[in-house]
């Protein structure tokens, strides 16, 4: 079919729905949607063709003559991808604007026809009148859709659209007809030809038009009242249909202005970005906030088009997949907000009891922000690379920084959506749902279109994250099916694959799968049906294992990323976790941009497709110090070190009981996996003289030091674990950090021990909270005798934890004492020397103030916890009675693996007797001494002690008086005051204080750029002259 | 009669809002009555274990009346209690020796009947002064009591009013003999008639808002 | 003298807009937009001008064959044709618009309308 | 490494020993203590007689089950500590069950009496026992700093972690003793020997006057019997700890005995002179003197 159909079509039926008469409106609308069924119909054929044939772009002539004495249109890849998109958006958006193209009458359909058309002619057209014509067209088109809204305002926002789009229209047609004037062609290829150099005022007058187009950031006030008040129908075509014309307009013009324009692109397009991205912070209003986040998008793709000189043929793949994923998700996320009645963010609560829309929201969510498997993640993947093997390392950063900044408003959104309450009901009929169901299906049809062209590993074909996804098909499952299902999925894989992995990336590998297994046992405890527990869950140990299996950089950054967004939703679960989880995603995509900055350089350094991790090693000096800098951040980030810690307590804090220990003993370790794979490839490095690995001993003892410290502090009990959980981490980085091959076998003694124990206790706090019904331990006392087994898992987790002798803790600490006997540097020492007993404090205030002391009245008939969260800690103390015994059957192999890294030092394991160079250490026979002087001892005092009279709570004491109320007598809070006086300097909130000042400094930037837009038609006008003037002056500068 | 709010039983909800009723006398409380403990079975151990608790008497550090005063010299280097395997325990579990040095007002009387029983078998009673004999100077008193043996099983008086600590080391000699002769058995006597000294007790002291005896 | 027409038609774009920034008052911001576009019409026109040739009619008076010297270059008047009638569809929309302003708010004042900001 | 089971009568020798020379010299340093005070002092065999008298105590109380097993984990974790190590240089009778561990075994089994210790007095459900209790654990966390410490830096000058090579590096004069080798380390341990030696200026959380007794409040008749027991062995068997580190260990059980009793007698002679810190005056005390001195020791050796 001809593709002149595609302008004729909609023409022709716009003339023909002016012939029917009025009460005829559902043929008129029958009429328009299968006028835009034919044009889509046309562009996807014209797609299928290229795609199959792969042939080159086809021109239309129009008047019989070839240019440039007749406009003609050409039929490309790039343009039959372009108007399909542009006509189905427009199907789409006639849909969902049903009744009110119905209530409006066959005008506003005859308009929305013209609009269409005219972006598809943008698209098309090669003469650069004809460009003009249809622009003033998209004017016209635009100023009659916007009164489609039931919103008042949008009539004033009409008018300073008009007044604007005046002003562009006239500094584009005295471009076009100087540019006439010098070239004597009006065809945009006959143009280019000859290059601007002959007008390059004419061509900066044509190129700030269209670039107006695009709503560049200073001058952009129009563009946002029109999103905050039209429709959202019609916003959708705005901003997904009219957005991408308007930017491969410009793509087409810049092909005339050559080279030379790019770095103006490049710069209003960062300008735009990272300046929306700033003010969209405050923003409360819904549409408002996409209307920024739309033209923060599009100043992305416009920084993409500057830079298509470096960027080659990965051109058109990243410029379509950040296009792509911005059309479908604005379109899709304004088509929702039209079933949320208040315009605030905190009104999209109510979507919440429709799971399928939630799941439309996060996809939206996810595609914008660059989440794997979504186009927006490969794009993102190839632009960094380009970017950095260009050196140009500035413009990156402030990419990525707009990006999180971006992320983090769309996460805070999704948290209301999904936390906040809201008694208004979601009204959604049939036709709203099917753009928004269509959105979704093609936002994964385009992730997987992006993985495959990617040539890299197309993420949706890879298995584990396929059966996290299939759990969304089974949602409507009962919760124990899936649990059966998520354990038995673990196992199988564990045994499927445990073959080929070396005895370190094993263990790893067995506490992601086992383990995980091990806490899903845990699951059972819930009732009904969980809906978003599974699929998030399994997300997270599908990016866990691939993180273990990826071999390259690209395998490893999407397996981090997946983790992360997997663990994001679990830990968003808990009852009030919504500040922390947002602080949780936006700490680690931070980090996660930090990695994909490393591995960005790394690969600048040394070209090749895919970067193999291990090529690490060999990297050339002056990148690796950063490299490896960047790699320890990104990953400390995970690991909480001290200073990138505060997002930890909350999130393991607030998480559900079984999400706790998920979150706290399994994905902790990814981050120290990552630091083992860093530290084993790239050793030792220093930049400026700084020993890094050095920094990374100092930040490890120091995390070591104070997150124990805090954890003494604490009156939650999970807090606690989670504090002590960064404390546990600083102990693991120090040892990585020793670079010795003892220090090496403590941190994985770590990784081992802290997973079981602290999997353990979060267990057992989750149980007791769940049965108290809080988790203020002031509030709990004397819950030994009615939680016996709580009791034992606790007690045995806290002598594990402590370094005890019998257990296993102990194993860790002989093996650091060892480790630091021949490491270089000595004063970091003294910080773990003082975590250690500091550990003990908190742990002892843990088991006293909750299952000792004085029992409560409320609590007097309470049962033990749920069997389900039991079982599993009695498996752990079987675990942890069998490391305590026998650590060789784990570490032998391990122990052998390390010393291809490190040889010296080894410990050898022969016999019961575990030697090292300085010591030696056998566990059987300490367990079996202890034992037998125990019970001896037992056995004495019973034969000696036997008629002990059993008293109950108040029989103490009390210098001869009558102990008032449990309550009072109860010694819990404020356990530890005198040590808060004496080190309490050192537990002030400094890092809290810091992050706190650097989100209020953006949230300031973002308020005082918001008071620009003030709301003058007249105002914005200027904004527009004066950003036309600083551009130029900006060129000639250049 | 029981006015104390703390010990009035009460509904309580439970976290899980199982609604329960809370009896702070019974659930705070052991109920059990004293038992008679006997001794040794051989003779010879009683004979043994008794020499030993006579060399080393711990005695409550309860002062109830005037005669307390008396008992801080024999910490001091002039009379010297240590060298006799006297010591003072601040807690009545660890003290073998009561001395009720001097008057009693119900109201001590009450602690110090907590106190007593608070003591474990073998405990032996020391009463200072004759306050403890028949009530002393305070014979006409209302408030004060007035003879010690019918509320707490006594073992020995010191006369004066006021012993000098020589007095009371001389006393102290006194009760060693009785414990190693086997007849300082005040705690079983008072667990036999439990209730004729609780009968007592009760008549004097009228809120006596706990359980008969307070382990 | 050839450049005039260029020039008024500059300088009545300047005035165009002067007139659009100035004016508070909707009406007449619509009627220096409007003068804008004339200035623009005139520009377009006067840039296919050439010195000494005559109207691109083919009458008697010019035939086919020496049209190619005779007359002025014709494209640009094609172009202004349409720029008029754009022009015509852009005022008549904004005049709709300003009725409906003040229809809304009985006032013509655009500093008056700035509810939608930040 | 091996076992033979002709170990277990000796380590019951040995416990044998240590107990009753831990009664004796207990007594002889209260006596000490008193003679400072121009008392009399309680007689020698006293500690003999309040044992038994406990022993022999009928009737107790129990609040529960960890209540009940507290005293025996202080037990067990005070003649473990002592069993773990090699009490006397070079015999072969009484190393006990050293096969089992080195250094770091008896660092870390300190703790497990005072764990036990710990839970027990939580149990009983009294708030004085569990002030007690978090008072010591704070004083004990700090003090064991400048300890640590000095057992790094001691082993880094010896390299080595068994204690029977230390006390081998010293044999031979007064000269080879650590004490002159590295004195620094030496002073951070007998600092750190003060902090966790229940004696004042450190005793608050078990001195009578302040909340009666800590932890043991509730402990009575044979459970306190079992303390007094461990009261013997567990400063006895600390103190081998601190004579085989830094005096150069013993040859023979006198030679034992006459440095325990001075090592004993130095943190009694301190405790009869200065009066009793508050907890956090005494961390501050650890953290201003304690931890420099160790810093020193471990960059000095």
């Amino acid at each position: 079919m001809n593709a002149l159909y595609l302008i004729a079509i909609g023409l022709g039926t716009a003339f023909l729905l002016g012939l029917l008469n009025e009460q005829r409106r559902d043929l008129a609308y029958t009429l328009t949607l299968g006028a835009l069924t034919m044009m889509s119909a046309i562009s996807a054929s014209w797609l299928v063709v290229f795609v199959a044939t792969g042939a080159g772009a086809v021109d239309i002539f129009t008047a019989g003559t070839r240019p440039p004495f007749a406009i003609n249109l050409r039929m490309g890849l790039t343009e039959a991808t372009l108007t399909l998109l542009i006509n189905l958006t427009g199907l789409f958006a006639a849909i969902h604007m049903g009744e009110v193209l119905l209530a409006k009458g066959r005008r506003a359909m005859a308009v929305l026809l013209i609009a269409i058309m005219a972006l598809c002619g943008i698209v098309l057209t090669r003469d650069i009148f004809n460009l003009f014509v249809f622009f003033e067209l998209i004017v016209i088109a635009t100023g009659g859709l916007v009164l489609l809204s039931d919103d008042e305002h949008a009539v004033s926002a009409g008018f300073k659209y008009l007044i604007v789009s005046q002003f562009i229209s006239i500094l584009l047609l005295i471009g076009i007809i100087f540019g006439y004037h010098a070239t004597g062609t009006l065809n945009i290829d006959g143009m280019a030809a000859i290059g601007a150099g002959g007008f390059a005022l004419a061509f900066f007058l044509i190129f700030i038009a269209i670039v107006a187009e695009l709503k560049p950031f200073p001058a952009n006030g129009w563009a946002l009242d029109i999103y905050e008040s039209a429709h959202p129908g019609f916003s959708a075509v705005f901003s997904a249909a009219t957005g991408s014309a308007a930017l491969f307009a410009l793509d087409k013009i810049l092909a005339i202005g050559g080279p030379a324009w790019y770095p103006v692109a490049t710069a209003i397009g960062i300008v735009t970005f990272v300046g929306a991205n700033l003010l969209a912070l405050p923003q409360t209003n819904d549409r408002r906030l996409l209307g920024y986040s739309s033209i923060a998008q599009t100043g992305l793709i416009l920084t993409v088009i500057g830079q298509q000189d470096i960027l080659g043929n990965q051109y058109l793949f990243i410029a379509g997949g950040l296009l792509f994923a911005h059309a479908v998700a604005k379109a899709g996320l304004f088509w929702l907000s039209d079933f949320v009645a208040q315009r605030e963010l905190t009104a999209w609560a109510s979507l919440k009891e429709r799971p399928l829309l939630v799941f439309a929201f996060v996809t939206f969510a996810a595609m914008l922000s660059g989440l794997p498997p979504f186009p927006g993640f490969y794009a993102k993947w190839e632009l960094v690379h380009a970017l950095a093997a260009a050196d140009r390392l500035a413009l990156l950063g402030w990419i990525l920084f707009g990006a999180l900044v971006e992320a983090g408003y769309l996460f805070r959104w999704f948290g209301y959506l999904i936390k906040r309450e809201s008694d208004e009901k979601v009204a959604c009929t049939a036709p709203q749902v099917i753009p928004v169901a269509a959105a979704v299906l093609a936002g994964w049809a385009l992730g997987f279109v992006w993985g495959d062209l990617s040539g890299r590993s197309n993420l949706l074909l890879v298995l584990p994250l396929l059966f996290a996804l299939g759990f969304l098909l089974i949602e409507w499952a009962p919760a124990w099916a899936k649990n059966l299902l998520a354990i038995g999925g673990l196992s199988f894989y564990l045994l499927q694959t445990w073959q080929d992995y070396d005895p370190l990336r094993l263990i790893f590998l067995v506490i992601f799968t086992l383990g995980g297994a091990i806490i899903f046992l845990a699951s059972f405890h819930a009732h009904g049906r969980r809906i978003g527990f599974y699929p998030s869950a399994m997300l997270m140990f599908a990016g866990l294992v691939l993180l273990i299996q990826a071999t390259d950089s690209f395998g490893f950054f999407a397996a981090w990323e997946l983790l992360t967004v997997g663990s994001y939703f679990l830990i968003l679960r808990g009852k009030e976790s919504e500040p922390h989880a947002l602080s949780y995603i936006v700490f680690s995509l931070g980090g996660a941009f930090l990695i994909l900055t490393a591995f960005a350089l790394a690969n600048a350094v040394s070209p090749a497709p895919t970067f193999e991790i291990a090529a690490l090693a060999t990297l050339a000096q002056p990148v690796a110090p950063w490299v490896f800098l960047l790699l320890a951040l990104g990953f400390m980030t995970k690991t909480a070190a001290i200073g990138l810690h505060i997002w930890l307590p909350g999130a393991h804090a607030e998480a559900e009981t079984d999400v706790s220990p998920m979150v706290s003993g399994i994905l902790l370790k990814a981050g120290l996996y990552g630091l083992f794979v860093l530290l084993m490839s790239m050793g030792r490095q220093s930049l400026y003289g700084v020993d890094l690995v050095n920094m990374l001993l100092w930040i490890g003892a120091l995390t070591a030091l104070l997150g124990n410290l805090m954890a003494i502090f604490q009156e939650d009990a999970k807090r606690l674990l989670a504090y002590s959980s960064i404390g546990q981490m600083g102990y693991a980085l120090f040892g990585l950090a020793l670079m010795n091959h003892l220090g090496w076998l403590m941190a994985l003694m770590f990784v081992i021990n802290h997973y079981v124990y602290k999997s353990m206790l979060f267990l057992s706090v989750g149980g007791v909270a769940k049965r108290t019904g809080t988790r203020a331990m002031y509030r709990m006392g004397g819950l030994i005798t009615l939680m016996p087994l709580s009791f034992i898992a606790t007690l045995i987790g806290i002598i594990a934890m402590s370094g005890v002798p019998p257990l296993s803790g102990f194993g860790g600490r002989w093996i650091f004492y060892n480790a630091i006997m021949d490491a270089e540097t000595r004063l970091p020492m003294v910080l773990i020397f003082l975590s250690g007993p500091i550990a003990f404090l908190y742990l002892f205030r843990l088991i006293h103030t909750i299952f000792l002391g004085q029992l409560k009245d409320e609590h007097r008939r309470i049962k033990e916890a749920p069997a389900s969260i039991v079982l599993p800690q009695m498996i752990y103390v079987a675990i942890l009675m069998g490391v305590a015994l026998f650590p060789g059957l784990i570490l032998r192999r391990v122990d052998a693996y390390i010393s291809q890294f490190l040889p010296d030092g080894a410990l050898n394991w022969d016999g019961l007797t575990i030697t090292s160079q300085y010591g030696w250490w056998n566990p059987v026979a300490i367990m079996i001494v202890v034992a037998c002087i125990f019970l001896l001892i037992f056995g004495w005092l019973l034969f000696v002690n036997r008629k002990a009279q059993k008293v109950k709570q108040f029989n103490i004491v009390f210098s001869a008086e009558r102990p008032y109320r449990p309550e009072t007598t109860h010694f819990a809070w404020n356990f530890f005051a005198p040590y808060k006086k004496a080190m309490g300097f050192l537990v002030q909130p400094f890092v809290t204080r810091f992050w706190g000042a650097v989100t209020d400094l953006l949230h300031t930037a973002g308020d005082l750029g918001r008071r620009l837009y003030n709301g003058n038609g007249q105002i914005y006008a200027f904004h527009f002259l004066a950003f036309v003037v600083v551009v130029f002056a900006f060129k000639a500068g250049l | 009669m029981m006015t104390k709010p703390e010990l009035m039983k009460r509904m309580v909800k439970g976290p899980d809002g199982l609604e329960f009723e809370v009896d702070p006398l019974r659930d705070y409380y052991c109920e059990a009555p004293p038992t008679v403990m006997p001794g040794a079975y051989i003779q010879i151990v009683e004979d043994f274990f008794n020499w030993a608790r006579s060399q080393s008497l711990w005695i409550l550090g309860f002062g109830t009346g005037c005669g307390a005063i008396e008992m801080r010299p024999l910490m001091t280097p002039r009379f010297d209690a240590y060298r006799f395997g006297v010591a003072w325990r601040p807690t009545p579990r660890q003290a073998n020796l009561f001395i009720i040095s001097g008057y009693l007002s119900t109201k001590t009387l009450k602690r110090a009947i907590r106190a007593y029983e608070q003591m474990q078998n073998p405990k032996y009673v020391i009463g200072l002064g004759s306050c403890t004999i028949n009530g002393g100077m305070y014979w006409d008193s209302y408030n004060t009591i007035k003879k010690l043996d019918e509320y707490l099983p006594v073992d020995l008086y010191i006369a004066g009013c006021m012993p000098r600590p020589e007095a009371l080391l001389a006393g102290f000699e006194e009760m060693k003999k009785i414990i190693r002769a086997g007849k300082a058995e005040g705690a079983n006597q008072y667990a036999e008639n439990f209730a004729w000294y609780k009968a007592n007790q009760k008549r004097v002291i009228h809120d006596w808002d706990m359980p008969d005896y307070n382990w | 003298m050839a450049y005039l027409a260029m020039a008024t038609g500059f300088l009545l774009i300047l005035i165009g807009f002067y007139g659009a920034l100035t004016n508070r008052n909707l009406l007449r911001m619509i009627v220096a937009f409007t003068i804008a576009d004339t200035g623009v019409n005139i520009v377009i026109v006067a840039i296919g001008y050439m010195r000494g040739r005559t109207a691109p009619i083919l009458d008697s008076t010019v035939s086919a064959a020496a049209a190619v010297q005779r007359i002025i270059d014709p494209v640009p008047q094609a172009l202004v044709l349409t720029a008029i009638v754009i022009g015509l569809g852009v005022t008549a929309l904004m005049l709709a618009y300003a009725y409906k302003l003040y229809e809304k708010k009985r006032t013509l004042d655009i500093a008056r309308f700035t509810e939608l900001k930040g | 490494m091996d076992f033979d089971w002709m170990k277990i009568p000796y380590a019951f020798l040995t416990v044998f020993i240590v107990v009753n020379y831990g009664f004796l010299m207990g007594a002889l340093i209260q006596k000490i203590g008193a003679r400072a005070g121009r008392r009399h002092g309680i007689p020698i065999w006293q500690y003999y007689l309040d044992v038994i008298k406990n022993y022999g105590l009928r009737s107790s109380i129990t609040h529960g089950v960890m209540f009940y097993l507290g005293p025996v984990f202080r037990l067990s974790g005070g003649v473990g500590l002592l069993l773990f190590m090699p009490v006397i240089y070079g015999s072969y009778m009484f190393s006990n069950f050293s096969f089992a561990g080195d250094l770091i075994l008896a660092l870390y089994f300190v703790f497990f009496g005072t764990l036990g210790m710990a839970l027990g007095a939580g149990e009983s459900g009294h708030p004085h026992a569990a002030i007690g209790v978090t008072r010591g654990l704070q004083q004990v966390s700090m003090a064991e700093l400048p300890f640590a410490m000095a057992v790094f830096s001691v082993a880094l000058q010896y390299q080595t972690l068994s204690m029977t090579d230390i006390v081998a590096a010293q044999q031979g004069g007064l000269a080879n003793w650590t004490l002159f080798t590295n004195p620094i380390a030496v002073a951070a341990a007998m600092l750190a020997f003060l902090g966790s030696m229940m004696r004042p200026p450190f005793d608050v959380f078990i001195a009578p006057q302040e909340i009666p007794i800590g932890p043991p409040t509730e402990y009575h008749s044979s459970y306190l019997a079992l303390m007094q027991t461990n009261r013997a062995i567990f400063p006895v068997a600390k103190i081998v700890i601190y004579m085989n580190l830094f005096f150069g260990g013993a040859g023979s059980w006198p030679e034992l005995f006459v440095k325990v009793f001075f090592l004993y007698l130095f943190s009694a002679f301190v405790g009869v002179c200065f009066p009793r810190f508050r907890v956090e005056q005494s961390v501050r005390f650890f953290l201003v003197w304690g931890v420099p001195l160790g810093i020193l020791s471990i960059m000095v050796v």
